[in-house]
């Protein structure tokens, strides 16, 4: 596998977004990234996002959604990630409704001729998933509701790539 | 006619998702002049946050932008995915 | 999903190491990752690193090994990953023996509690595992053998690191 | 009785993958002494190499390391996985 990263695309790279309340299949989506990103794949990098709750078993994540304008924001963040690096094929999917401890929130996975560029365009699009994709959150448990926002230290990571 | 959206937070502080107007106002200052004959004090403080965003047909918009054949205006509160 | 990172370890990290010429299934090493991480866990991040053939369809690697001080040397880099990030889970696969193009080499699979974690200790270990890691490989194509060692851009991002 | 391991390119330099010595060298100067008997030049050469490095019972060594109580000794030319 070839290292050099940064490199100019070889060929124009392939961006699925979807945005749904069903559950997805990792194994699925990450066999499909590695067939659509053909001969010239070297590698494919992935995150899976979960709702955790180590803290709290019986919360509840409730995600919302701008139809329209929520995938058109995804779509800007992973084009982005194409123009910075050599991407072959990246996948963004998000889920939205309630969903609890333990379920799928998130997949990002990206294939590329070289390693380093589908670590950062998979990393690159988490972290603006978390600062520009138009979502929102309401965590619900025992002790209440509240809607979050992105965190200090998300803004931090995020403008880490400017 | 034009419609007007509240999501999240915003949509729980004005009580409803969705209201509309019989006419696009010209600017975001003539909407919010609209939008004070049919809310709360409190809604409308709401709305009126530094950190609420509001989108034009889906694309934001700064300052007291025009409305001009506008069919969908949105308030949009902090954002976050992942 | 808490995105704070850097915190400390709440359980001690499993690890898992196999250096093996069998080929691996992505989809249930991920799975086996997700499963045993539990109820902390807030995301995976994943590589998968394949046989590049895109200037050389005929091309062939093959990886050889020392049995033993090959498996250390990989968990010594997964160790020094657990010590620096939470991980709850960390698998590393790292194929030898004669692999064609498309071939699958190496599987990496990080669980944490916190995204940034899963991300660093993943990129890390895949950093180290081209500079550290005791493999040896030979690539063999209608142009002739060589055998290859780790590039200036390898070191380099190996060396980010420290 | 030592083992003495050839890897990878190192290997095809020697000719053989292994070789057995007797009596376990004192040191790595000494291995290298008794190694002038038994290897071509060419050989020693490319075991001589900067980027060559010795494992004794499979944990690296520096310099003239002692090889007392040694069952295993390798040659490693530089490494790379991933």
């Amino acid at each position: 596998m070839d290292t050099s990263g940064q490199s100019k695309p070889s060929q124009p790279a392939a961006i699925e977004v979807r945005v749904e309340q069903a559950d997805f299949n990792v194994a699925a989506e990450l066999a499909a990234v590695r067939e659509r990103a053909g001969a010239q794949v070297g590698g494919y990098a992935s995150f899976v996002g979960l709702v955790r709750g180590s803290d709290n078993p019986d919360l509840t994540l409730t995600l919302e959604h701008y139809p329209g304008m929520t995938e058109r924001s995804i779509e800007a963040i992973a084009a982005q990630a194409c123009t910075r690096w050599q991407v072959l094929d990246l996948v963004v999917i998000h889920r939205v409704g309630r969903l609890s401890v333990g379920e799928q929130i998130v997949f990002v996975g990206v294939a590329s001729g070289h390693r380093p560029d589908a670590f950062a365009a998979c990393e690159f699009v988490m972290d603006y998933l978390k600062t520009d994709a138009v979502f929102w959150k309401l965590e619900e448990d025992a002790s209440g509701r509240r809607w979050i926002d992105s965190t200090d230290s998300d803004q931090r990571r995020q403008q880490r790539w400017r | 006619m034009v419609r007007v959206l509240f999501f999240a937070s915003l949509r729980e502080d004005v009580g409803v998702a969705q209201l509309e107007l019989t006419q696009a106002p010209a600017t975001v200052d003539a909407l919010f002049a609209e939008l004070e004959s049919q809310l709360s004090e409190s809604a409308l403080l709401a709305l009126r946050s530094d950190n609420v965003r509001i989108a034009v047909d889906q694309v934001l918009v700064e300052g007291n932008a025009s409305l001009e054949g506008a069919s969908e205006l949105a308030f949009l509160p902090p954002v976050t995915g992942g």
